[in-house]
């Protein structure tokens, strides 16, 4: 029995093996790229170019001052075709520089980014969490000063079903997270680094070890359960800590980072690299599941074609892992910097439709499964009543909407849809979380 | 004097004091379970109230506001003792049954909430009449729901010693309907039954009004 | 607006001593009554479950405190000797009372010359309408106990039927029955 | 039996099995008005084991040593308790205003309506007057003072606990989809009644 | 003895009375606390729906602030004029005039407007919307689920058999609630228009009119008629969707006749407009009646 | 805007977007699954009348639902399974011979009291069955207590025994409750009772004829994660303690009467029941309390119905006390 199963959880089908096996490749580049100014949790950027303009791998494209944001660069070497409105997978129109590629690209070469230390390096780099939160990194590594980050944990857990990017990232270049690993640690001041790898990718927890070796980053294998890459209960795997009730993580001692946000500061670092690709796993209907390092911008109707398009009955498209992930209504929409996979899933393998409410009967298998002990039924019949008041008694505000308890659900209640209804109704109202 | 009648109706329809106001519950579900003691409890209920909105109506200018409601609990608890003493005195067996519930009218919230409410404020007439109108509506009430509770539950209505109403020898008086939980859930039902028949055409008067 | 405390006191006490002048005169109307009816009550009952009697007289307290004392199972509240009109002793009426389900159950209980039930009604009970009152509307329940052996004891009662559903009321009633049945046996002769 | 075992039954007996609200139907205006939610029923049931246990001390001593020696308690107990419990409860609620706000908050609002609540006259009726005490406890014909505020205590917990339990029913059926005929009072009805149900059980408990 | 009875019941009862009168005297004097009798006042003048438009989050905190004089007499939106001057009377402040309002619903698409694709989840017009942004094509347009039915503290909206919400004019107060509450809020699906206004644009799509013509069968093409055919020059296509100045509207109707699309509705109430006919409450009497009874749209052309 | 999906429109809905097996009508088929070998096996030793219990029961219930959602114009829900496990729950609860317009009223009002006044499934604030059974069992306690029996117990005699609650005549509880108020002891030997409760007991209700059937169907249930394990073993756990500590055989109580019954398949009913762990556990043994207290103390041998019942109606203040501390709101370290 491994040590660090957090309370709660689920277990779901993991079906990564339609995707583990196959290395990552890259995928054609595009006709072309839709390059949306917002790829990140925060202020959105101002375009840096206009349509007819020449740009080249690498150069910024988008950008603002604000504290909380992060630049956009372009993916190639093109011209600007248009900056205006377009769709996004959260279904949201957001500003976007639709590019052209030229034919030829040299993978190899781009603009290289500069600044004084690690975090400035880091935001010019346009670096956000690539686990899919997509927070700026920048902002991360300097914590509040009167917070003392101990330990920096690295989240290879990958807990969502499908999802193997971040397998395959650190089965195939090990030597970079593990090298992120340490400028994380330095640049925190920490005095431990931890990469959580779940107990299903032994061969990745193997090929971290051998990199680490000789270094100070420790590797460490957690049970297997969904969702052990939540941060609130990863730091409790790794730290037996809880992040208190509306606090940062840093209130416990912890920083989170995804494997993948290691690799890209490791780059930047060394390589001077801005964040312009993304390894995004594609998977379930699709002829050729696997993963594929995709330029951001890319379509995912695209991203589907050079997948070998759909195999089969289709019922939904999701954006991201299938737990958590927005479904698409439209294909047409970019692969941003948070999006870590589309996994397509046929009639069988997606939840059943559900329209409108279904009786709760009160089986308390969502409070069993909930990660944060909430009481999610009730939350979900308050919502459905619209009693926000009640529903924040219940404490609507600290779900983390990892979604294990409408998987749960016998009745197939839309929870996770009934719970962001009363989060969002109680911060209208001006609940503070 | 159509003043008086709108008063007086008003009681018994659009403020019942039972099926709208809510007030009074107490007795009504204890005592219902017998035809006859319901009514000679709308009885009792009916001459307090009147009685005491009449005379509080009467002195309403000589009681101070701070012990109103002392004076007002004293005039209504005289009338319940005169109740209480004759209903003793001429008809022993009903007293028996009804028991602690007379001396509970003193605190039957609809007596001093009328008392409070509209006696304290309003004339000697319209006094009168709002306390008939109010305890009309309670009996009516009360002796209707006792009806059905006695009729059902024990299968013949008796008043007095003679049987008013029987239903067939074979029907299987649930003896539930005369318990406690009986008179909780008939009562919702009889409350859900009124509001959809009756309190629809108070409604319908108030918008022509 | 507060009135002067003299004013307040004033009505109130007024109103008290109004309202306790008018209940006083009421009662002392009515008290007559009230006992009137109560005895009434009682003579009905007795001559129900004694009809051979023509009048009762209470017995000596000496006794009375004799039968209390012996009645385990009940409350002895009255006891009278009955008289034919020949003027004959016709046996004995016991008023007791015993717990029931809501309350005491008050009974006349008549026994004859050899301690024989004769009859017996019950006064007052306050019991379940429909469960506990069946011990008085299933005339087969109290008519069994006529059939009670002269100077019958405690186990005699304890073994006729019960009426099932009204378990506690069909115990005070038997109660009162058992408890009539000491008091005879401790008063007998005397 | 001991003293105190019979304190004991007289407690239980008071507060479950003779529970005043479900078995008896006293004092349900309360229990409809203020029990849509958890807390004001909660302020509801403390302010009520206040008064209920004051107003029966004071009918007791009202008894005992007015109107008992005067021979006058068969026809003025009414008005004498009613206006000994209205005078108290005003009393307590001035105070509170004055001295307590926060108090006065938490309980203080309920107090006018406990005048009218029948469960205390019953209740101190109960314990004052011989005669109208029907529990199926061999304490004599009338309570003493301890027995009294015992048997008071006991009734008023009892009314807290069927309260705060009626209260925590309705708040699930806040949310739930009755039907509309049925909404609010009805339902409410409804609840009581099988909760009353329940409450059937405890019937003959000890031979209470 | 009837007599020493009544003595003695007079002394009881009057003892009791002297000593709980006595008490409760002393008590009033001393346990005074003073209280505005004004609050509960204003309080039974206003709508108490707390409805919250006014800011406060109850009509009792609202009360309490006019009594205390830290909020106008006609801080309350959803009671209008005549509680302003009720209030302003009561507090003895000056009447003022209150600007009326009402909501109106700037789409008329409802089942009549394309889907982008199949939503399925918690009937809410919040909820849908946040998922792709809700299935409609049209991303201004009304999800008609009726988030803003249900969020009515007067009962003033009701979806309509083609699930769009129509406004009964004689229960809006203009407390903007639903405004609020819808998620196209922000683009002004529903807002607040004056009372007296007279016409509605039942569009506010800000795409190209092409796009929007695939997206719905109801919206405003930018056509222009309406402009030309306006007497007092009160229609304008703005930003490829016709808006009306109210100033210069006078109900003339013409616009509404005029537009190909059926997207113009005669609204308010206006002069002229019955209050209880306007937007589906029932017939519409005025200058034009055109509108079928329980709806706000004139007849199918087809 | 180019069409990618084959089939047109995709299908939108919240994450996530894959759900666990299972839905309430296989919950619901499971309990059945559960209950059938000892209803299979009463319906095998009693009969006909059995028979026509099991089928006005199951028959009304199903009936009543059907009759409701029609009249309220709701979409029908008899597909869930509540209402044929609530009719059968209700007839394992009668007495084989009780009379079916009885059966039948139990069951309606089960349906329309229990269960679709306050909404329908889910939203019963107390066990619909038992609400079925105490109606009847306070209505007509007199015709079921005259019900024609059959068995060894008829040669005792059980004089000045009623009981509200022997709803079939004098049961095994019933006769002991009678001998103890008499003797103050048993007029039989208790420990020979345990092979008749277990494996064939032709006294007492439909479920109550085996109660290893029973258990194990409950055992199943807990097994596959159903129900949960501390409702049934607080109850049977409390009834058993109490037992000895009132100085009587535990083993015989707990099988006796209907404690296996309510212990495994009423109590746990999840939607009368706590959903906290705490509460489950105090809930379970808050039934085991009242049930042993009412059968020892109180004026029936058999209290099992009314202390469901009444821990039904604790079931929202014991989640509210118990309520489960959500992660991060008290620090708690290691």
């Amino acid at each position: 029995m491994l040590k660090g199963a957090f309370l709660g959880g689920i277990h779901p089908p993991e079906m990564k093996h339609l995707s583990a096996g196959s290395a990552i490749e890259r995928a054609p580049v595009p006709e072309r790229l839709v390059v949306p100014l917002v790829q990140h949790l925060g202020a959105p950027c101002q375009p840096m170019v206009e349509a007819g303009q020449r740009v080249r791998r690498g150069e910024v494209i988008g950008s603002v001052d604000a504290l909380v944001s992060a630049p956009v660069h372009s993916p190639v070497d093109g011209e600007v075709v248009s900056v205006g409105e377009c769709l996004t997978a959260a279904g949201t129109r957001a500003a976007c520089v639709t590019i052209a590629p030229y034919e030829d690209q040299d993978f190899e070469q781009w603009v290289r980014v500069e600044g004084r230390d690690v975090p400035s390096i880091v935001r010019a780099a346009g670096i956000v969490g690539l686990g899919g939160a997509a927070f700026p990194t920048a902002v991360k590594l300097v914590p509040p000063k009167d917070l003392e980050v101990s330990t920096v944990i690295l989240n290879g857990c990958e807990c969502e079903p499908y999802l193997t990017c971040d397998h395959r990232l650190m089965l195939e270049s090990p030597d970079l997270v593990v090298r992120g690993a340490s400028i994380l640690r330095t640049t925190l001041g920490a005095a431990r680094v931890v990469v959580g790898v779940e107990a299903n990718k032994p061969d990745a927890a193997e090929a971290l070890r051998k990199a680490s070796d000789g270094t100070d980053v420790e590797v460490l294998v957690l049970p297997t359960k969904y969702p052990q890459g939540a941060e609130k209960q990863l730091i409790w795997a790794v730290l037996r800590k809880e992040v208190p009730h509306g606090k940062l993580p840093a209130a416990a001692g912890a920083l989170v980072h995804n494997v993948g946000t290691a690799a890209a500061i490791a780059e930047a670092i060394d390589l001077q690299k801005p964040l312009m690709e993304r390894i995004v796993t594609v998977t379930g209907r699709v002829a050729r599941p696997g993963n594929y390092r995709v330029l951001l911008g890319t379509l995912v109707s695209d991203l589907i074609r050079a997948a070998g398009g759909f195999a089969g009955e289709v019922a939904r498209v999701v954006a991201g892992g299938p737990m958590t992930g927005p479904a698409l209504g439209s294909l047409d929409v970019p692969v941003t910097k948070g999006m870590s996979g589309v996994v397509v899933l046929g009639p069988d393998d997606a939840a059943p439709p559900v329209d409108g409410d279904q009786p709760c009967i009160r089986c308390g298998r969502c409070s069993e499964a909930c990660p944060m002990f909430l009481q999610p039924f009730a939350i979900g019949t308050y919502a459905n009543a619209h009693l926000w008041d009640r529903a924040g008694e219940f404490h609507a505000l600290d779900c983390i909407e990892c979604g294990a308890c409408a998987y749960v659900c016998p009745t197939r209640r839309p929870l996770v849809q009934l719970i962001r209804l009363a989060k969002g109704a109680l911060l209208a109202k001006g609940v503070k979380p | 004097m159509k003043h008086l009648m709108q008063v007086f109706v008003r009681g018994i329809t659009r403020e019942n004091p039972l099926m709208i106001l809510m007030i009074g519950l107490c007795a009504t579900l204890a005592v219902s379970t017998q035809f006859q003691g319901a009514v000679f409890m709308g009885i009792a209920v009916i001459f307090v109230l009147t009685m005491s909105n009449a005379i509080i109506s009467v002195f309403r200018r000589f009681i101070p506001d701070e012990v109103r409601i002392p004076m007002f609990i004293v005039v209504i608890a005289s009338f319940v003792t005169i109740v209480d003493l004759v209903m003793k005195a001429f008809v022993p067996s009903v007293y028996a049954f009804l028991g602690i519930w007379i001396p509970l009218i003193v605190v039957n919230c609809i007596i001093l909430g009328r008392a409070e409410a509209f006696a304290y404020h309003n004339g000697v007439l319209a006094s009168i009449a709002d306390g008939l109108g109010m305890g009309i509506g309670y009996t009516a009430v009360i002796v209707l729901f006792a009806f059905v509770r006695e009729l059902f539950g024990s299968g013949a209505v008796k008043f007095l010693g003679a049987t008013l109403v029987g239903l067939p020898s074979w029907y299987p008086a649930p003896a539930v309907v005369l318990l406690f939980p009986g008179a909780f859930v008939l009562f919702g039902l009889f409350l859900a039954l009124w509001r959809a028949l009756v309190s629809r055409v108070g409604e319908e008067r108030g918008v022509c009004r | 607006m507060a009135s002067s405390p003299l004013r307040l006191v004033a009505s109130v006490v007024t109103t008290c001593v109004v309202a306790a002048g008018g209940l006083a005169v009421t009662y002392s109307v009515t008290a007559p009554r009230i006992a009137a009816q109560e005895r009434a009550a009682e003579q009905r009952a007795m001559a129900k479950v004694l009809p051979d009697a023509a009048r009762f007289e209470p017995v000596a307290p000496v006794l009375l405190d004799a039968a209390k004392k012996a009645a385990a199972a009940g409350q002895i509240e009255g006891l009278w000797r009955g008289y034919a009109a020949s003027g004959d002793d016709a046996g004995w009426c016991i008023r007791v009372s015993a717990r029931g389900y809501g309350g005491p159950v008050r009974m006349v209980i008549g026994l004859d010359r050899n301690g024989k039930v004769q009859g017996l009604t019950i006064l007052s009970m306050n019991e379940t309408p429909g469960l506990g009152t069946r011990v008085e509307s299933e005339q087969w329940f109290l008519k069994q106990f006529t059939e009670l052996p002269a100077g019958f004891g405690d186990r005699d009662v304890r073994a006729l039927d019960a009426i099932s559903g009204a378990t506690r009321s069909s115990r005070a009633v038997k109660n009162c029955v058992a408890a009539a049945g000491a008091a005879f046996l401790a008063i007998r002769g005397r | 039996m001991t003293a105190a075992a019979q304190l004991a039954l007289l407690f239980v007996g008071a507060a479950l099995v003779n529970n005043i609200l479900l078995t008896r139907f006293i004092g349900l205006c309360p229990f409809f008005g203020v029990s849509s939610s958890m807390s004001t029923s909660i302020g509801m049931s403390l302010a009520v084991v206040f008064v209920m246990t004051l107003a029966s001390g004071a009918t007791w001593m009202a008894w005992k040593f007015i109107l008992s020696p005067l021979g006058v308690g068969e026809f003025l107990y009414i008005p004498a308790f009613i206006l000994i419990i209205a005078a108290l409860v005003q009393f307590v609620e001035m105070y509170l205003k004055k001295a307590s706000p926060v108090l006065y908050r938490a309980m203080g609002i309920y107090l006018p309506l406990i005048t009218t609540n029948c469960a205390v006259l019953a209740t101190a009726t109960e314990s004052a007057k011989p005669g109208f005490f029907k529990m199926n406890i061999a304490l004599g014909s009338s309570l003493g003072l301890g027995e009294a505020l015992v048997y008071t205590v006991g009734v008023s917990v009892g009314f807290g606990f069927a309260l705060l339990t009626f209260a925590a029913l309705r708040e699930r059926l806040e949310a739930a989809p009755v039907p509309e005929a049925l909404k609010g009072a009805p339902i409410a009805f409804i609840t009581a009644g099988l909760l009353s149900f329940a409450y059937v059980g405890f019937a003959g408990w000890f031979g209470l | 003895m009837e007599a020493a009875l009544v003595i003695k019941a007079v002394g009881a009862l009057g003892v009791l009375g002297l000593v709980a009168s006595g008490v409760l005297a002393i008590a009033s004097r001393r346990f005074w606390v003073e209280v505005d009798p004004r609050v509960e006042q204003i309080l039974s003048l206003l709508p108490g729906s707390n409805c919250g438009a006014c800011g406060n989050p109850s009509c009792f905190a609202t009360a309490e602030l006019i009594a205390q004089g830290e909020a106008a007499p006609s801080a309350c939106i959803a009671g209008g004029q005549e509680t302003a001057d009720a209030i302003a009377d009561l507090v003895g402040a000056e009447r003022c005039e209150v600007a009326a309002l009402v909501v109106a619903r700037a789409c008329g698409g409802g089942t009549q407007a394309q889907r982008a694709f199949e939503y399925r989840g918690v009937p809410s017009c919040t909820a849908a919307s946040r998922l792709a942004g809700g299935p409609l094509a049209c991303q201004w347009g009304c999800l008609g689920y009726g988030d803003c039915v249900r969020a009515c503290p007067f009962g003033a909206l009701r979806l309509d058999d083609r699930g769009l919400p129509v406004v009964d004019l004689a229960r809006c107060t203009g407390c903007g609630v639903c405004v609020q509450t819808c998620p196209r809020g922000g683009t002004k699906l529903l807002w607040l228009v004056p009372e007296g206004s007279y016409v509605v644009v039942r569009c506010s799509a800000h795409s190209k009119p092409k796009d929007r013509k695939a997206a719905c069968a109801r919206c405003c093409i930018a056509c222009k008629k309406c402009e030309r055919v306006c007497p007092s020059d009160a229609i304008h296509v703005v930003d490829g969707v016709a808006v009306v100045a109210y100033g210069s509207c006078t109900a003339c109707g013409a616009c509404v006749d005029a537009c190909p699309q059926q997207c113009i509705d005669l609204y308010g109430r206006g002069r002229g407009v019955d209050a209880m006919a306007a937007d589906g409450a029932g017939p519409a009497v005025g200058p034009r009646s055109s509108s079928m009874p329980g709806t706000d749209e004139p007849a199918e052309a087809s | 805007m180019s069409e990618a999906s084959p089939e047109g429109r995709f299908v939108v809905a919240a994450p996530p977007h894959i759900r666990a097996r299972g839905s309430c009508t296989s919950i619901m088929l499971w309990v059945v699954g559960a209950l059938a070998p000892a209803a299979v096996w009463s319906l095998v030793s009693m009969g006909t009348p059995a028979a026509i219990t099991y089928a006005s029961c199951i028959g009304g219930a199903l009936g009543a639902e059907a009759v409701w959602n029609a009249v309220a114009r709701r979409t029908q829900t008899l597909a869930d399974g509540s209402a044929l496990v609530t009719g059968l729950l209700l007839a394992m609860s009668m007495p084989p011979r009780a009379p079916w317009w009885m059966s039948i009223a139990g069951a309606v009002v089960a349906i329309w009291l229990g269960k679709m006044v306050f909404g329908g499934l889910g939203w019963n604030l107390f066990n619909p069955a038992l609400v079925g059974r105490a109606f009847v069992v306070l209505s007509w306690s007199g015709i079921l207590s005259k019900l024609p029996t059959k068995g060894w117990y008829q040669t005792i005699d059980v004089a000045g025994n009623g009981s509200l609650d022997a709803i079939s005549g004098a049961t095994r509880l019933a006769i002991a409750a009678a001998d103890r108020a008499a003797k103050g002891g048993y007029g039989f030997d208790l420990a020979a009772q345990y092979q008749p409760l277990l494996f064939r007991n032709l006294q007492g209700s439909l479920g109550e004829v085996s109660a290893a059937l029973l258990i194990a169907g409950g055992l199943v249930l807990i097994a596959r994660g159903i129900i949960d394990w501390r409702i049934p073993v607080g109850y049977v756990g409390t009834m058993a303690a109490l037992a000895a500590a009132f100085g009587s055989d535990p083993l015989f109580h707990v099988l006796a009467g209907g404690v296996m019954l309510g212990a495994f398949f009423m109590a746990t009913d999840y939607v009368s029941s706590p959903m906290t762990r705490h509460g489950r556990l105090v809930y379970g043994i808050g039934c085991g309390a009242f049930n042993a207290i009412g059968r020892f103390f109180g004026a029936m041998p058999e209290a099992t119905t009314f202390a469901i019942l009444f821990m039904n109606g604790m079931a929202p203040l014991l989640d509210r006390i118990f309520a489960p501390r959500t992660f991060g709101w008290v620090r708690r370290d290691g």
